[in-house]
């Protein structure tokens, strides 16, 4: 059952130097934007992202990287923030690039308790490097581990307050499988709703996942990120 | 109109030359997944309401949008603003390459940086410059039972992309179905580049001089 | 996208004798019911059936069972028909006893192109016998292979014209993960209905993965299984 | 009453008793599933509204169904009927064993055929006979934070069940945290059976007398 928390740095009050830290969204889609603000606000640092990108230059994740708070990044496309390349030739940030389905997976995996699994994905291929190859059935396979997290920063359309959370459209992408993967899952939702309200169909993390929501104090628009 | 503006309406011509020649290959039903790029245009082109778009970031039926319907929250895997079709759905992002990698997609049209004459491709990273971005790339190479590469023929510094051996590293051991350029489209068949037809005015002879793969004339075949 | 098909015994052709059918339902919670009944009119034999349970006695896939068509079975649960233990006595029946979980897993698996992957459940125990054992992190874990099967008969509630499938309450079960796990997946439901009267949220097997529909005629009632 | 239903009226009191007592266990918030057997009964006594049941057949916020209202389509891992809580959430059998098996489930209460003094359980299989059945005992056990036992202390026929080593397969090597009979409560600790309770009217004496394993006396520590 999630506790729903006013202030956001209250909310953040987990997240402890060193620690590894998932953050939903595709691009800025579905990003815990108010979340990641408040990260940015946070005395925090040598923190691992994981996350399919590190945001756009300046914006979202792009920030956190600027704060040199991150040491290492693990994601599918890091190219979307070109500050993240600079950083890494000047060998302020350490980058573990895996397929975008290896990354959903590999979480899904952690969250199911699941040590490592074989893929095709990425066999034969610079990316295989070093990972253990496997034949099954005359297929090869390379053998990923699950990826697991302290702490999941994620973001849904409602939540109710047993801590339900409904998504919206193509906003939910990573979310639902980091809060399965993480030791502590805080959400930060348009909207909190009372038990019910939500119709089972409706519900796609249930709400033994997550362990604290706030309301979203910046949205995505189509002029971009703004103030709620 | 200045020479740049001329390249660049040149080069939006042939995007679309290409992707509506794409477009021809797919036939309903079938699931579909196009890549960034060129691969995105493709969907302009679709009239068969059985041909279905999936998009890796969470979508099956995936339609173009009018500017004043478009969602923030509502994007392709370019990012780019698209709409829902009737009958479409939402899964997260496990749930959405499970379909990729489990092969429950019919076709996956991709774009290239480099292909060599077995179909095997490079799309995901340039030696020298930093690797950072691999995305749905490999998932759908593995994953899609048939592969369409829509792509130029050449770069734009008119350097050769269709090679005897991919010098960039590549993106999977397997083979593409189909090779789609403004030029010509080539067959993949036992790892052997097939050409099967020119585009509407270009000769053998200029494929021959802008392909540096080896391939088999099979433009007399029926 | 799939097709509708009027006729039971045209819409299981596909079943070939030999084959690995997947049976979804929960004892017969969500059970499909009428292809089922059809397998048992069809003269097929050899079959490998993958279901949770194998009926009752006499019931569902037990008529099945007493048919003798079954070579094998993978399942977690045979206790609940008492005929799968004289058959298995008379060794007329090969079993795999996998728990519920890893039988639910390994389909997924199946489903998402892994090849196999690594659980704690069974380690140290009878089911573990054979299995390659292998420590992660400090855990013990065994090696599960991915399950597949030729076709799949599943049971939804609604579903449009398209294939997308919802399901009713907990008749879900196992049939969404077997709808990804096998060549050919036919359906029974309830009710058939236009595209766009499921709401995208509604909709648990989206339509990519369906192949035939019949509409259901027999139906678990308080009473039991009666003809619709 | 004859003596067999003045028995069955024991055995179900007596069921009643331990159920009773393993309620008083938990504290909400927390994630609770309710094994088959005595562990089913445990839910009459929640009366705490922040305990939801999870059950493995599909659902979180199992709750009590008046026989009116009872639903066939709508039943618990024993495939009893049951109703859906205020709340209430449904999904697929991978996903509900990803909860189990992921440590997402607080509790868990287990009937059993045994328990060794380590607080090593089996309970899906008899020697001799077919082993068919498994279930979700094997899963439950990796993976619920916590695992407590609900069962009676003997057998029918008088002989016990909490064992010096288990004569039957175990169903994990992980030690259960709390066994609950309707003669005591012991607790596992470091894989030591320690006798924390005695329910009214018993005597250790009688403890002593029905249990083989070996276990520490912990009635008089804080």
């Amino acid at each position: 059952m999630a506790n729903i928390r006013q202030d956001i740095h209250d909310a953040l009050s987990c997240i402890k130097n060193g620690h590894t830290v998932m953050v939903g969204g595709f691009g800025l889609v579905g990003a815990p934007l108010t979340l990641i603000d408040g990260l940015t606000k946070k005395d925090v640092k040598d923190l691992t992202i994981i996350s399919n990108n590190l945001g756009e230059s300046g914006k979202g994740l792009g920030i956190l990287l600027n704060q040199n708070k991150i040491k290492k990044a693990i994601g599918s496309y890091f190219t979307s923030n070109r500050d993240v390349g600079e950083k890494y030739q000047k060998g302020e940030i350490e980058l573990q690039l895996l397929p975008q389905g290896t990354l959903a997976e590999s979480m899904r995996a952690g969250g199911a308790g699941i040590g490592g699994y074989y893929t095709t994905t990425g066999v034969g291929t610079q990316l295989a490097e070093g990972k253990e190859e496997r034949e099954i059935n005359g297929i090869k396979y390379i053998f990923e581990p699950a990826i697991r997290a302290d702490v999941a920063l994620i973001r849904a359309y409602k939540a109710d307050r047993l801590g339900n959370l409904s998504y919206y459209k193509t906003a939910r992408n990573f979310n639902p499988v980091m809060a399965t993967a993480a030791n502590m899952v805080i959400v930060e939702v348009d909207e909190i709703v009372e038990p019910g309200e939500l119709s089972p169909e409706e519900i796609i993390t249930p709400h033994l996942y997550v362990d604290y929501i706030v309301e979203a104090q910046q949205v995505l628009t189509k002029e971009g990120v703004v103030n709620k | 109109m200045s020479t740049r503006e001329k390249t660049i309406v040149d080069k939006k011509e042939i995007q679309h030359l290409i992707a509506k020649r794409a477009a021809k290959e797919l036939e309903g039903p079938c699931i579909v997944n196009l890549g960034i790029g060129i691969p995105t245009l493709v969907a302009e082109y679709i009239h068969d309401e059985n041909v279905f778009l999936h998009t890796e970031n969470g979508l099956l039926g995936v339609t173009d949008v009018e500017e004043q319907d478009m969602d923030p929250n509502l994007v392709n895997a370019g990012k780019l603003p698209v709409g829902e079709a009737i009958g479409a759905s939402y899964f997260n992002s496990a749930d959405s390459f499970a379909m990729i990698r489990g092969g429950h997609i019919d076709v996956a049209i991709l774009g290239v940086l480099q292909v060599d004459q077995t179909g095997v491709i490079a799309n995901w990273a340039v030696p020298g410059k930093n690797i950072m971005g691999v995305g749905g790339a490999m998932d759908l190479l593995v994953g899609a039972k048939k592969v369409i590469l829509a792509m130029t023929h050449t770069n734009k510094d008119g350097s050769r992309k269709i090679l005897k051996e991919c010098t960039y590293p590549i993106t999977s051991t397997r083979s593409v179905d189909k090779i789609i350029t403004e030029l010509a489209i080539f067959e993949v068949v036992n790892k052997t580049l097939r050409l099967v037809e020119l585009m509407p005015g270009v000769t053998i002879e200029e494929v021959r001089e802008k392909t540096e793969a080896d391939f088999i004339d099979s433009l007399g075949d029926v």
